[in-house]
């Protein structure tokens, strides 16, 4: 009995403990965000794509975007490069007489959403989201207009409604979040003839990705951008030729967003915490020191009065004893001399 | 009892009659003045963009486009002014915290510029945001903590109405409500920390809202360090703008100073020009050390490099050279020179940072120059600024003390 | 440059032994240079 | 007096940040690239000789060594102006020549090279800028030793191929028994003697002897070529001099450039079916595993034979090392045995022959074949690394209808004979069995059905690779061309049609397999645009497709 009882409080510290420990494990310093579990993205494949614009087309549709000044099967727009524009959520640009090319290879541009956005770390009303879908949405109905999403965006995918004077927008890919809530697929992928686009669970598409670079080692560049650029993006690329020569910067590192200004916004805490305690201090001593230059300067000045009357009577006495022998007149024009010497003696000392 | 309140009323009533009459006479010798003429065609200017921008939107009057989403607004109006406004916490933190009671009567004319200096921020913000009437959102809406921009905001904000409580004591003697002016200046230490407090953060957080884009700031500008250097700039930029100023203010304002302003302000120009030099120092030995812990020593060779060292040698350690020079001579020539060296140099790296080092990837054809509308609307908001201070200071005790109030 | 350094410790080692030299020379120079500044102040 | 000595100390302080910034900044510059090269030569020498002599210390000269050369040829100089002759001498193995280096034969010590250099360099520069011509650098080190240049060097590799070994034993064929004289270039080394000497029948690349770099007695092949060839050639010339070439060449080229700009070399002519270089070589063989002991063979033979037909892959390569690396040896005797040897770097026979991303082995070559436009199409869509199928090992380890070694045939007989008894393709299956026209329907959407031209297709690719023995030789199955497009599936004469696997977009089961459209889009695009088959092009929809309309969602 008394046994058991031992051996329960035993087991009850053990079990205490080691739910403590537990918890230490769990909450290491070293936190980790993975994103949201099997979170859809698409791969797109430029070495299946043919430049035919049935993305930017599947696009223009979805998003009841303004119709282009030149239809989606003329190619011919294709001879100068564009960007995304408050009228394109996506764009297909041709390269041509790259290096070692067979002929000529096409990128598309569209927002990548990534994995943790550099629009939605530096909007200041929370208008970007990131979805459990991978899509990165946009709600204009907050949006005050400060333009920060474009200048963080490192692939300068947000546009911006520059010409209206009332309701502008930021406008940008929305990976066709609506249907991806009713299981559609995106607009672009949905009409992609040759599946350049595929779409599926991110984890996925980087498994396909290296399945491909391994299958035709001399079609790709053994290199998924996207797996990791910026913290890693929903949307990833293959391609035949370096991602340089198609205008892909390689230099963005693989520091997500939000870690660049974590140090920044870390130390405004610190600075309210501590900047008043330096502060009043520095106000404290200033005051103290005023404080002690008062006390010094009155007391100079008490001593140097007592010092002068003091001098004044002993001079004084002086005269006196001397003067005993003195006959009466002496002694006063002498007793008067002395009183002057006082006077102007303590008119100098006293101010 | 009831004969005093009376009386106290009537003073207050014939205060404020005195206070319009100023007013009247301030708005008569700031328009009708060798300047007037050209403030006026300003401000019509002005006017008359105001309505282009919000009829036409921001493509009607500015050359932003969706690669250089800031301009000059931001560039120059934001940043630069921010950094010129931090005279106010930086002459009343010397006097009112480090204890220089002799530079006392330099502090109403930088709170008031400082108070002006944010004012027109925020005007200028109205401009160039999309929506003005929805910058409160992201503080009753939708806190968008993650981002600096919030907190800049938040703080702006905040420091904007320290400011304003800080200057109110002027506008009141001016009015002569004497009980309140009393409150607030029981306020002033509180007043002070908080000041100190909210520059420490917005000043650096203006200079953090670019951490965030390495891939489009030139390296050489970019660093980690931003905050600290856009802290430890605005400090220096707010003992220049206030040295630049009371030397202004003696050329226009000679007039309306007290003999304690005109006597102080060598000893001013003497003691912040000294604290300015050494705060120059110390910024010139952190912009190394930031170039070595990144080691961007190759670059400097480049011609944005060659840019870089015009900055920091042109713009900091002239200046710095010249501030210790003037102290020592006791030359003040040299140190307003010194003085505006430095304003520019705060300008030019600002600038620098916002437009002319950000997106240096780009195509010359992508890059942003600014409209001349834009440079139209800038111009406007400063004079705005310029007429304000004008009114304000030849109507209330700004540049001398008013004689009823000795405290 | 990074391409001279292929590991973040390389980089490092070089570029904070590099700024240790800087900031001793600083300090030494901010002595100078506050003695330069304020050499006068006595009289 | 104090003011001014730390107003000098400040200065100077400032000053020197600057000048530290700026220098560091070019010294780092100065190591980047130099920017795209304005100019590209082929006759870029580098000296950089100094460097025999412990490290740089300015940058190497580059040197222009036409631009020398013509210069000389003006002033009526040849190229002992710059070249030393070496005097006659016995303990050489091979006639006196010019030496290669610059006006000296031995680099001895130091000083002596750059004096060499800067004396004579800057001599032969002053003497002609005093003649008032535009002449080189004379005093200023930086206009020689350069850190940056914007000329960057075009040299290609001479290969002596066929046609160009053709042309030199043509050019010295001896008049009477209208041999080449081999000798003249040729040769053996004798360690006893010393001595250079011809071996008839042991000809072989120069490179097999002469490697990249100098190995004792035996000098680098680029020194090699340099001496026999410029050296041959330049003998030619002062010989025919005054003969007026009635378009035949007088001799090859001296210069630089003459060798090593490729456009130079695209101009040099190729002579159509070179006769075969006798060297008493088989021309077929029997490529069998060798074991430890080759007397031996049955024991160790493991795999059937290979009959290797040597005479045509004669034809089908320019030179003899592009298989023959090492020596003209027999690869399998001693170094690629079945096991590997050392003499073989250890790579057994079944690599040298199989290693598929070696272009030097069997497969390596065949695979680069496939590259071919009529191969293209469809190999280029087969993996890398698939496994291959064990039937078309076959084709050449073929198995042995009776006869062989073993029974004491010769191997070259019988090779010969199983070659004889290889199958190729000739044709498909017959018409009837083709179907003409397939109606592609299913995606029936906004576009109207495709009508697929099946037979023209199956008789083009045929007609293609007919008369091509490699694609022959694996394509001899009936069904092995319908595998073209009925993938992933066994050769019979009623394979399975698209619609059978490819389905809806996306299968999260089979996440490799395109969906319907994708499938049919990326075979027929992909095919088209690997044949480089213009039309239909590849958005060219209304090519296939009867109806067009944008596609809507």
């Amino acid at each position: 009995m008394s046994i058991s009882r031992r051996k329960f409080l035993g087991w009850l510290g053990v079990a205490g403990i080691s739910t403590v420990l537990d918890k230490r494990v769990y909450a290491a310093s070293n936190k980790h965000f993975s994103g949201y579990p099997d979170s859809g993205g698409v791969l797109y494949d430029n070495v299946l794509c043919i430049g035919c614009r049935d993305c930017e087309n599947g696009c223009n549709q979805v998003n009841e975007l303004p119709q282009p000044d030149k239809p989606f099967d003329d190619l011919s727009i294709l001879d100068n490069k564009r960007r995304t524009s408050p009228k394109a959520y996506t764009v297909v640009n041709r390269y041509d007489g790259i290096k070692d090319a067979k002929g000529p290879v096409y990128r598309k541009i569209q927002c990548n959403h990534c994995l943790e956005p550099a629009c939605a770390s530096s909007c200041f009303v929370k208008a970007y989201t990131k979805t459990e879908t991978g899509a990165v949405t946009y709600d204009s109905s907050v949006c005050v207009g400060c333009r920060y999403c474009m200048i963080a965006c490192p692939f300068e995918i947000p546009t911006y409604e520059y010409d209206k004077a009332l309701t502008p927008r930021i406008m940008k890919c929305t990976m066709c979040y609506p249907r991806l809530l009713k299981g559609k697929l995106p607009g672009c992928v949905q009409l992609c003839p040759t599946e350049a686009l595929t779409f599926g669970k991110r984890t996925q598409l980087i498994k396909t990705a290296r399945e491909r670079i391994r299958k035709y080692p001399d079609r790709y560049i053994d290199h998924i951008y996207g797996e990791h650029e910026m913290g890693g993006t929903s949307w990833l690329y293959l391609s035949g030729v370096p991602f340089r020569d198609l205008g892909m910067r390689e230099d963005l590192g693989i520091t997500p967003a939000p870690e660049l200004t974590k140090g920044a916004l870390g130390s405004v805490p610190i600075i309210v915490g501590l900047w008043p305690a330096v502060l009043t201090g520095m106000y404290a001593l200033s005051k103290r020191k005023e404080k002690i230059a008062r006390e010094e300067k009155e007391e100079a000045v008490a001593t140097a009065l007592a010092k002068a009357s003091a001098e004044a009577e002993e001079k004084l006495s002086k005269v006196l004893t001397e003067a005993e022998v003195k006959n009466q007149t002496a002694i006063e024009g002498a007793v008067k001399k002395a009183l002057g010497k006082v006077a102007d003696n303590q008119t100098k000392e006293g101010t | 009892m009831p004969r005093e309140s009376a009386t106290a009323s009537k003073t207050v009533l014939s205060s404020f009659d005195q206070a319009l009459k100023d007013l009247v006479k301030a708005l008569r010798e700031t328009f009708i003045s060798p300047f007037g003429f050209v403030y006026i065609i300003i401000i019509l200017l002005g006017l008359i963009l105001t309505i282009l921008r919000f009829t036409k939107g921001l493509a009607g009057v500015t050359n932003l486009s969706d690669y250089n989403a800031w301009g000059i607004w931001i560039g120059f109006d934001l940043l630069t002014g921010v950094a010129l406004a931090a005279g106010g916490f930086v002459t009343s933190a010397a006097v009112y915290i480090f204890g220089y009671k002799k530079y006392h009567f330099a502090v109403r004319p930088a709170i008031l510029t400082g108070f002006l200096g944010y004012a027109l921020v925020i005007v200028a913000l109205n401009y160039d945001v999309g929506r003005p009437w929805r910058m409160p959102y992201p503080f009753i809406l939708q806190q968008g903590t993650t981002s600096v921009l919030f907190e800049v905001g938040a703080c702006v904000v905040l420091y904007f109405l320290v400011l304003f409580m800080e200057f109110c004591p002027a506008a009141l003697e001016w009015l002569g409500l004497k009980k309140l002016r009393k409150q607030l200046i029981k306020l002033t230490l509180v007043l002070t920390i908080f000041g100190v407090i909210l520059s420490t953060l917005h000043q650096s957080s203006l200079g953090s809202l670019f951490l965030i884009a390495p891939s489009k700031l030139h390296p050489l500008w970019y660093s980690s360090y931003l905050p600290i250097f856009f802290f430890v700039s605005s400090v220096f930029a707010g003992f220049s703008i206030v040295i630049f100023e009371s030397a202004l203010s003696h050329r226009f304002f000679g007039d309306k100073m007290d003999e304690a302003l005109q006597k102080g302000r060598e000893d001013l120009a003497l003691g912040f020009g000294k604290a300015a030099s050494l705060v120059l120092a110390g910024y010139f030995a952190v912009k190394i050390f930031g170039i070595s812990v990144d080691n961007h020593w190759h670059l400097l060779g480049t011609p944005y490099g060659i840019w870089f060292l015009v900055e920091l040698l042109g713009f900091v350690a002239l200046p710095c050279f010249l501030y210790a020079v003037g102290v020592r001579d006791r030359n003040l020539t040299i140190i307003k020179w010194a003085a505006i060296c430095t304003v520019i140099g705060v300008m030019l790296n600002r600038l620098n940072i916002s437009l002319i080092a950000f997106n240096w990837h780009l195509p010359s054809a992508d890059r942003y120059f600014p409209h001349w509308m834009e440079i139209a609307i800038s111009v406007f908001i400063v004079t705005l600024g310029i007429v304000a201070f004008r009114i304000i200071a030849s109507m209330m005790p700004i540049l001398h003390d008013h004689p009823d109030y000795n405290d | 440059m990074e391409g001279i350094y292929y590991t973040l410790q390389d980089f490092f080692t070089y570029t904070k032994s590099v700024t240790y030299i800087l900031i001793v020379v600083v300090l030494l120079a901010m002595v100078g240079f506050w003695r330069f500044l304020t050499d006068r102040d006595e009289n | 007096m104090k003011k001014r000595r730390s107003l000098i100390g400040l200065a100077g302080i400032l000053l020197t940040v600057t000048i530290v910034f700026i220098y560091t900044g070019r010294a780092h510059l100065a190591q980047e690239p130099s920017g795209y090269s304005k100019g590209k030569r082929a006759d870029i020498v580098t000296i950089d000789i100094m460097s025999k002599f412990g490290p740089l210390e300015r940058s190497e000269v580059m040197f222009l060594h036409d631009l020398h050369t013509e210069t000389l040829e003006k002033k009526k100089k040849d190229c002992t102006t710059c070249h030393l002759m070496e005097k006659e001498d016995p303990s050489l193995p091979r006639p006196a020549r010019l030496s290669l280096k610059f006006k000296r034969h031995k680099d001895l010590d130091k000083q002596e090279v750059m004096d060499i250099y800067h004396n004579e360099c800057m001599a032969c520069h002053k003497e002609m800028s005093d003649e008032g011509e535009k002449a080189g650098p004379i005093e200023a080190c930086g206009e020689c030793h350069l850190k940056e240049t914007n000329v960057s060097s075009s040299q290609q590799p001479i290969i002596l191929d066929k046609s160009l070994h053709f042309r030199h034993s043509e050019a010295n064929k001896d008049t009477e028994t209208g041999e080449g004289d081999c000798a003249l270039c040729h040769h053996e080394y004798n360690k006893s003697t010393k001595k250079l000497f011809y071996a008839k029948g042991k000809e072989g690349s120069c490179r097999y002897c002469h490697k990249m770099v100098t190995e004792e007695n035996r000098i680098s092949v680029r020194l090699a070529s340099h001496q026999a060839c410029v050296d041959c050639h330049r003998k030619k010339l002062d010989q025919n001099k005054g003969k007026t070439s009635g378009g035949e060449h007088v001799a090859g080229p001296v210069k630089c450039s003459g060798c090593h700009d490729l456009k130079n070399q695209q101009e040099i002519e190729r002579v159509k079916d070179v006769p075969r270089i006798k060297r008493n070589q088989p021309d077929i063989v029997l490529i069998q595993a060798n074991g430890r002991n080759p007397d031996k063979q049955k024991s160790t033979l493991k795999m059937n034979p290979v009959p290797f037909d040597h005479r045509a892959h004669e034809q089908y390569n320019d030179t003899c090392i592009e298989c023959h690396h090492e020596s003209l040896d027999s690869c399998t005797k001693t170094c690629h045995t079945q096991r590997g040897s050392r003499d073989g770097a250890d790579i057994q026979l079944e690599r040298a022959m199989h290693q598929i991303d070696a272009k030097i082995s069997c497969m390596g070559c065949h695979e680069t074949k496939q590259q071919d436009k009529n191969c293209a199409g469809c190999h280029t869509f087969m993996a890398k690394n698939r496994k291959h199928i064990e039937s078309t090992c076959l084709v050449c380890h073929m198995t042995p209808s009776g006869g062989g070694p073993e029974n004491g045939q010769k191997p070259e007989v019988f090779a010969g004979m199983l070659l004889q008894t290889r199958s190729v393709l000739k044709d498909t299956y017959s018409d009837e069995d083709i179907p003409e026209k397939i109606i592609i329907g299913e995606l029936m959407y906004q576009y109207g059905p495709v009508e697929f031209p099946h037979r023209k297709i199956v008789k083009t690719l045929v007609s293609n690779i007919v008369d091509n023995r490699l694609a022959g030789y694996f394509h001899a199955e009936k069904g092995t061309i319908c595998q073209a497009c009925h993938h992933n599936s066994p050769e019979t004469k009623k394979p399975p049609n698209c619609t059978s696997c490819h389905g809806r977009p996306f299968d999260e089961k089979n996440p490799l397999r395109p969906g319907l459209k994708a499938a049919y889009h990326q075979k027929c695009i992909g095919c088209h645009e690997e044949m480089n088959i213009e039309k239909p092009s590849p958005t060219g929809c209304a090519d296939c497709h009867k109806i067009v309309g944008l596609p809507q969602l």
